[in-house]
């Protein structure tokens, strides 16, 4: 086996993979959203556009009180953090909550609007010139790229390690959204409102508060992707909310509802996109997922782990 | 027959029409979702095909023929295809209790009936075999009459197929029956309604109906092409006269609507240039008005409020005989461009030129209402026995207290007792095999008792008090119309109808009322008051703080003999079925005193409430008994102090 | 203000018109008049704009078709619009066609490729469908930049862009589109006016009441006997075909065609044009064709109002600009979706109301 | 057709009524038995009522007549085609209509549009003439506003034929759906309980409207219905399913008085 065949498929699958990765969170907001809510958010690229820029501003303002970049890091997290949790209450109590119940179109067009003026809001305040962060937020024992040995000669693989990053990040994420959905009364009132929100109600679970939660995490989620794709790619820029636009073909493939698909939604789109830009064309990273969807969703409607709904008359 | 001469019976004027205006429209009949149209050519042939078959089932000249239905096509085809025949049509209104139908045919002895539904031809299966006379029903509608395999059922169609065959082998004979005709042909049996007792069967003639139609046509000229909606019961002398006589005698088309709760939209689409309608029609029409407005926003309730004012003052200063001046006149352009068009429109009374009301007596404030915005409102007085009305307003001089002047052809004198009467061609001769009730209607010089109260004001105009039996004499000595207190309190669109009393034996006025079940039900919707029927609503303590405030507006227009002291709020609706109204829907006033004997008794006795046990019956027979509370509301101290 | 009563109906034809009253038919000639009198009183960029709009109206009214009238979501409307643009330039560019022609082939074209998209919509529904539609509009868009026949050469260099020639009709260079906007005015209004009566007499009738009846109620109207396959793709032929006319007109109206006028900010903007105008309604599409299009003009001459002249002024104007038409573009949608959902259409009818049932509200 | 009271549609465009025949039907959602070995037979011209209680497996019957749901096992013929293997459009075509359980109008269309898409399965014209509204397009669209017309009549709905449907009152929405079913001009009709949440008097109305149907238009009627008065007052064979089972067919009388429906119905009772 010609061994430059081997390093371009190993490189290509840990692209694959951690590309995967933040795919599978970019997607696990906007199911997150969906389950229950009911609610497809055409506006997650721009929260995770608004969260990079935000997470940018911090650090560079942490970066001007001199602090260590470890504690500025934290510290810019935290705030990130905080900041998302008031965008996604303001989202969910000014635009979405008087659309409870409105067509699936009206409800579609209104992310898309939002999604507008987010990226107004950012153009004006940043401008259209991607921002380099001011300091690396991965710890210095991830930086640095992987080599590898074969056949006797050095033959350097050559991949970023803060790649890794995506991946623990994810693994973390999804382990914290785990103990929350399993243990904390708000997690457990989310899951009964996805289940049901007629029996919820019932079960004196306030709506409103489970919707509020719910786009104050999924800005969460955002946020903190769009500062990762920074990270990633050395900048934050206006073409963030491209990134997030890959996600869409990820939730269906999965199956809008399924926290499960969109993790291996999430890594077989992105599995596929780099191995047909590799191996065939780079230009049909933007279509093969598409193609793939289309293909799965003529077998399963509902994606892969989608629950089916059955129409009573 | 030459064209020159005038008709003498109503088939003698169909032929005349036919020939006159052909292919234009006679009869109009919203059915299938459209206008369907009868030209006055197929008015004729239809006629003319029933009255044949009507013939060769045994109908003979003198005979009659009762009609029980909605108002259709063929309900007037019947008519005057009996009357070609010499025969005369019965009227019975629609909505009429078995018993009624049964009284009524009994009565005129109809030999052929004509009905229009199941539902119809279920009343007389159920009392066939009391009725002696009767051969045969034919009817106008099938539908669910399949299974009906009784041999006297005959439908309609089928009785026209007939006489066109035999008008095929026979073509000359029908235009020598319409030819015998004569104008002293009982055409029509109207009957009476019977406020007082039960009714009576006034013999109507063809030169009585034409002789009203060109009396009514020399005052207001009436053209062909003019539109009439003819909505009101064909059993009504009211709806007689102008379907009837004006319709045919001037040729205007006659509209009939879809279904009775299409009324209002279908009057609506033909926006008819003539009306003729009882007091209760303009009552409704004027509160949905009310409620609608009050529904309105700001603006619109504020403009429309300015706009009636300017109408109200301009028709005063009609009724007044004063002209307007420049600034009036520009004003009331205004406030007819800003708002009369369109109300009108809504109303579908855009096109009205003349409009009528008799039966009873209209609150001046609702006539007030409608020459405010521009209704041409006229007052009509008259009754059964003068084929409709008799007395008249007069575009150009109308007084709202009164009922007009004599129509052309007509006498009105009072008797010394003040009784009105009434002599001319459109006296009717007599009551049908009731020759008792003849002679007490008649005097022998031809004057028709009326029973009503009247008097003629400076103008020659008369005024009509009541029906003389009702008008009370109260406590201090004054004579009063019941009548006039109760128009007042139905101005109120919260109040349906009103019964009151207090002549004679007793001590004060006293009014038992109905409440308008839409606007009051609507009314408590908007103040939170939940409610469940009909009766719940009307003993609420909120509603009767409403009609109170009503009734204390009613009272301060009133002097103080004439006050109401008490009143109640009936837990049921008056209704025709229970007799307590006529079928002209007039308060048989007689009928309820006794009939609600204890809540009068608690009216008049130290009591703040009355316990009344009734029974309610529904449109399908089944009744149901009902052991309510009432209220009794007290106003103001009564006279000698029997205080509450 | 209205006058409805005297209107009444003696036949079905009659009373199945669409404009029985006085009202309505002076507002139609009012309207007919206006749309006369443009070429003559309007400057050429302004002409220009007017273009614009005619073209988008047919745009939307075509996606209106789909997702108003039918209720099957579409995110590709700017791959409809690429292939009628496309096919439209090509048979011109490689075939000479003349342009009417080319401009009906683009069409049909347009109809069958849009039936072959809509084939998903016979087994996904809402928001699946959603996301299928905008696998059409990326397919459709790599197609565009990676198919080299129509990519084409502008002034020597390779580009992205199809270079369309504007092929003279009978030999007459002034019968050309892309140098005459007022013959193009007139040939894209003409178009208007047929595809709305066309579309308004579609849902008079029984197929366009299919559309509707899958949009409020699929599973009834599939037990009334409607075909849901055969009018789901029915539907999206409809509306790809005018939808394709949209297409062509653009390419007939430039010089030059290139992806980016047909990406998945085209499908959104034309998606705000119904939802504003109104979902479901002919007119709605034109009302929210006129407003997308012109409001960020608007925008500009406001700004520019408001703008010194000296450089420093105008390159922050022209730094800003983008972001607020983006931005009140966003909020418009989002500000019609939450006070009138039913968009422009609406608010115009409810003024109609007002003075219809005046002096009452209902 | 003419516009004549004594016209009656059917008269011109009658379907065929054929002898309807289920024969052994299962029905399962994953696992969960809604009909177990069902066989019935209704005969044309007649009125057949299902009656049992909740859960017990109707609406599943209708839906498997009508194709919506495909029953495991077994056949339903009417007349010579198979029910099982139809597609659900194709019922229209073949003279079966029905209403719903829980009303499935066209919300956004008026009544009259409701009753139109009921002669969707007789409508030919193509996509041009629908454009064009023109001529024989025009010609057939009002040829069914007559017909339709006449179900309005039968339904006495004329004062709200222009209404928009979602915002009437629940018992005239019923009545609509009923109206567009019969639009149809169907052989066979199946209501699923037409009279549910109606005060006695709509009720009343009801069953004399759904005889006017079976007696005037001859149609067939499959009947699901609560009102046990109602059912035994208007039809001519009853059904009773408990548990997906049927456990009793009969005349009413007979019904009524059968043991195991007594049992059925005593241990339903609250």
């Amino acid at each position: 086996m010609d061994p430059n065949e081997v390093l371009k498929f190993l490189r290509l699958t840990y692209t694959g993979f951690s590309d995967g990765a933040l795919l599978a969170l970019i997607a696990l907001g906007l199911v997150l959203v969906f389950k229950s809510t009911d609610v497809i958010n055409f506006a997650h690229g721009e929260f995770m556009l608004l969260g990079g820029f935000v997470g940018y501003q911090l650090l560079t303002i942490t970066a001007s009180w001199g602090i260590d970049p470890t504690l500025g890091t934290i510290l810019s997290v935290a705030a990130l953090v905080a900041a998302m949790v008031i965008v996604g209450t303001l989202v969910e109590r000014l635009i979405l909550r008087p659309l409870i119940g409105e067509q699936i179109i009206s409800v579609i067009m209104v992310t898309i609007g939002l999604s507008s003026i987010i990226d107004a809001i950012v153009g004006l305040a940043w401008g259209t010139i991607p921002q380099p962060l001011p300091y690396s937020i991965v710890p210095a024992a991830l930086s640095g790229r992987w080599q590898i040995e074969m056949e006797g000669a050095r033959r350097p693989l050559n991949l970023p390690q803060e790649a890794m990053l995506t991946i623990l990040v994810v693994v973390i994420l999804v382990v914290l959204l785990m103990v929350f959905f399993k243990r904390s009364k708000y997690g457990i009132a989310m899951r009964a409102t996805a289940d049901d929100q007629q029996a919820a109600m019932s079960m004196g679970i306030s709506i409103r508060v489970v919707f509020g939660l719910t786009w104050s995490l999924t800005a969460v989620l955002a946020g903190i992707a769009g500062l990762l794709i920074g990270e990633l790619t050395n900048a934050v820029g206006g073409d963030i909310p491209v990134v997030g636009l890959r996600a869409f073909p990820v939730i269906i493939l999965g199956g809008l509802d399924s926290v499960a698909g969109a993790i291996v939604g999430g890594f077989t789109i992105a599995m596929l996109e780099t191995y047909a830009s590799g191996y065939i064309d780079p230009s049909l990273k933007n279509v093969v997922p598409y193609i793939a969807l289309l293909i799965i969703l003529m077998i399963k409607p509902y994606g892969l782990f989608g629950q089916k709904r059955i129409e009573r008359v | 027959m030459t064209a020159r001469s005038v008709p003498a019976t109503l088939p003698q004027q169909l032929r005349a029409n036919a020939a006159q205006f052909g292919d234009a429209m006679a009869l109009r009949e919203k059915r299938f979702g459209i206008w369907l149209s009868i030209t006055w050519t197929e008015y004729l042939t239809r006629v003319r095909n029933f009255a044949l078959g009507l013939h060769r089932m045994g109908f003979q000249r003198g005979d009659r023929i009762a009609i029980l239905g909605d108002n259709r096509p063929e309900w007037v085809i019947a008519e005057v295809a009996a009357q070609a025949l010499g025969g005369a049509s019965i009227g019975i209104y629609q909505d009429s209790v078995v018993s009624e139908v049964a009284y009524i045919i009994d009565l005129c002895q109809a030999r052929f009936i004509v009905v229009e539904d199941q539902e119809q031809v279920d009343k007389l299966l159920d009392i066939w075999d009391d009725l002696e006379t009767v051969e045969s029903l034919i009817y106008f509608d099938p539908r669910g009459l399949r299974h009906y395999d009784a041999d006297f059922l005959v439908a309609f169609p089928d009785v026209e197929s007939d006489g066109a065959a035999m008008h095929a082998e026979q073509p000359a004979w029908f235009d020598e029956q319409v030819n015998l005709g004569k104008s002293d042909d009982t055409a029509i049996i109207s009957t009476t309604s019977g406020t007082t007792s039960k009714p009576k069967l006034a013999l109507i003639s063809h030169g009585n109906l034409l002789s009203m139609a060109d009396g009514l046509a020399a005052v207001d000229h009436f053209k062909p092409q003019h539109e009439f909606v003819s909505f009101l019961p064909l059993a009504w002398i009211g709806e007689q006269m102008m379907s009837m006589a004006c319709g045919m005698r001037i040729g205007f088309a006659l509209n009939f609507p879809e279904e009775p709760e299409t009324v209002q939209h279908d009057l609506r689409e033909i926006g008819p240039h003539i009306m003729f309608a009882p007091p209760r029609i303009w009552e409704n029409m004027l509160s949905t008005v009310q409620v609608k407005i009050e529904d309105a926003d700001r603006v619109k309730r504020t403009i429309f409020n300015w706009a009636l004012t300017i109408g109200r003052r301009a028709a005063d200063l009609k009724f007044a005989n004063k002209s307007l001046t420049f600034w009036q006149r520009a004003g009331l352009a205004a406030a007819r461009l800003l708002v009369f068009h369109n109300l009108l429109d809504q109303l579908g009374l855009r096109r009205i030129k003349w409009a009528y009301t008799a039966g009873a007596a209209l609150g001046p404030d609702v006539f007030r209402f409608f020459h405010g915005l521009g209704v041409n409102l006229k007052q009509g007085y008259g009754q059964t026995e003068t084929t409709g009305i008799c007395v008249i307003h007069r575009d150009d001089d109308i007084k709202f207290q009164t009922v007009g002047t004599a129509m052309p052809g007509a006498e009105v004198t009072t008797d010394n007792r003040g009784e009105i009467l009434v002599r001319g061609p459109m006296c009717f001769s007599g009551y049908f095999n009731n020759p008792e009730a003849t002679t007490s209607a008649l005097t022998e010089d031809g004057w028709v008792r009326t029973g009503d109260a009247g008097y003629f004001d400076e103008d020659g105009h008369l005024i009509v008090i009541d029906r003389a039996k009702d008008v009370m004499t109260l406590h201090d000595g004054t004579r009063f119309s019941p009548q006039f207190i109760e128009n007042k309190l139905k101005f109120s669109q919260y109040v349906r109808e009103a019964v009151v009393f207090g002549g004679d034996d007793f001590p004060y006025v006293t009014a038992i009322i109905n409440i308008d079940f839409g606007n009051v039900g609507k009314w408590a919707e908007n103040h939170k008051t939940a409610y469940t029927t009909y009766t719940d609503l009307s003993q609420k303590p909120n509603v009767y703080d409403l009609i109170r405030r009503e009734v204390e507006r009613t009272n301060a227009d009133l002097p103080g003999a004439a006050r109401i002291r008490k009143f109640l709020l009936l837990h049921k609706e008056l209704d025709a079925d229970d007799a307590e109204l006529t079928r002209t829907r007039k308060v048989r006033r007689g009928y309820i005193a006794s009939r609600y004997q204890e809540l009068i008794d608690a009216l008049y006795g130290d009591y703040d409430e009355a316990r009344i046990t009734s029974t309610i019956t529904y449109q399908d027979g089944r009744t149901q008994t009902l052991d309510v509370a009432i209220r009794i509301e007290p106003m103001e101290p009564v006279p000698g102090g029997v205080a509450s | 203000m209205a006058t409805q009563s005297g209107i009444y109906h003696q036949t079905y034809a009659s009373d199945m018109q669409l404009r029985p009253t006085t009202m309505q038919r002076v507002r139609l000639v009012l309207v007919a008049a206006l749309l006369v009198i443009i070429p003559f009183v309007v400057d050429s960029s302004t002409q220009r704009l007017v273009n614009t709009v005619v073209i988008a109206a047919i745009g939307a009214i075509g996606l209106n078709v789909l997702v108003g009238y039918t209720g099957q979501i579409s995110l590709g409307q700017g791959a409809f619009l690429a292939i009628g643009a496309y096919s439209c330039g090509l048979l011109q560019a490689y075939l000479n066609v003349p342009w009417p022609i080319a401009l009906l082939a683009a069409a049909f074209i347009s109809a069958l490729l849009g039936g072959l998209i809509g084939l998903p919509s016979l087994r996904l529904k809402g928001l699946y469908l959603a996301v299928a539609t905008l696998a059409a509009q990326q397919i459709v868009d790599w197609v565009i930049i990676n198919w080299d026949p129509i990519d084409g050469e502008i002034n020597g260099r390779a580009t992205d862009a199809l270079r369309i020639p504007g092929n003279a009709l009978f030999g007459n260079a002034d019968l050309r589109l892309n140098n005459n906007d007022t013959l193009f005015y007139i040939v894209a209004a003409a178009i208007l006016v047929v595809v709305a009566i066309a579309t308004t007499n579609l849902f008079r009738t029984h197929i366009g009441r299919a559309f509707v009846a899958i949009r409020d109620q699929d599973i009834a109207a599939e037990v009334m006997g409607v075909n849901l396959h055969r009018y789901k793709v029915l539907a999206f032929m409809v509306s790809s075909f005018i939808v394709g006319i949209a297409g062509a007109l653009l390419a007939l109206q430039s010089t030059a065609i290139s992806f980016e006028r047909f990406s998945l900010s085209v499908s959104i903007e034309y998606l705000a044009m119904i939802i504003i105008g109104g979902l479901g309604t002919v007119s709605g599409s034109i009302y929210g064709a006129t407003f997308i299009v012109v409001l960020p003009e608007v925008l500009r001459s406001i700004g520019r109002m408001l703008t010194g002249t000296d450089a420093a002024s105008l390159s922050e104007f022209n730094r800003v600009l983008p972001f607020v038409q983006e931005g009140v573009f966003g909020v418009v949608i989002v500000a019609t979706l939450i006070i009138e959902p039913e968009g422009i259409q609406r608010i115009w009818r409810n003024i109609k109301d007002y003075f219809r049932l005046w002096p009452f509200s209902y | 057709m003419t516009l004549s009271r004594f016209a009656r549609p059917y008269e011109v465009n009658s379907p065929p009524r054929r002898r309807l025949v289920v024969d052994h039907i299962s029905l399962s959602f994953g696992g969960v038995k809604a009909l177990t070995d069902v066989s019935l037979q209704v005969e044309p011209g007649k009125i057949f009522a299902i009656i049992g209680p909740n859960g017990a497996g109707k609406t599943s019957m209708l839906n498997c007549i009508c194709g919506l749901y495909r029953p495991q096992h077994g056949h339903i013929w009417y007349g010579d085609t198979d029910l099982v293997k139809t597609a659900p459009h194709r019922l229209a075509h073949l003279g079966i209509a029905r209403s719903f359980q829980n009303i499935e109008l066209f919300n956004h269309m008026t009544v009259l549009d409701n009753l139109m898409l009921g002669r969707h399965v007789h409508m030919k014209k193509n996509l041009l003439t629908a454009l064009l509204y023109w001529g024989s397009g025009q010609a057939e669209e009002i040829r069914h506003r007559e017909f339709v017309e006449h179900v309005i009549d039968l339904l006495q709905i004329q004062g709200i034929r222009k209404q928009q449907v979602g915002a009437l009152a629940y018992g005239l929405q019923k009545r609509v759906e009923l109206g567009r079913a019969l639009a149809v001009n169907p052989g066979l009709l199946l209501l699923d309980e037409p009279m549910a949440g109606m005060n006695v008097e709509e009720k009343e109305d009801v069953a004399r409207y759904v005889l006017d149907i079976n007696e005037e238009w001859g149609i067939t009627i499959i009947l699901i219905e609560h009102d046990m008065g109602v059912v035994m007052d208007i039809s001519d064979t009853v059904a009773v399913l408990d548990f997906g089972r049927c456990i009793a067919v009969g005349a009413p009388d007979q019904v009524r008085s059968d043991p195991a429906v007594i049992k059925a119905y005593l241990g339903e009772q609250e």
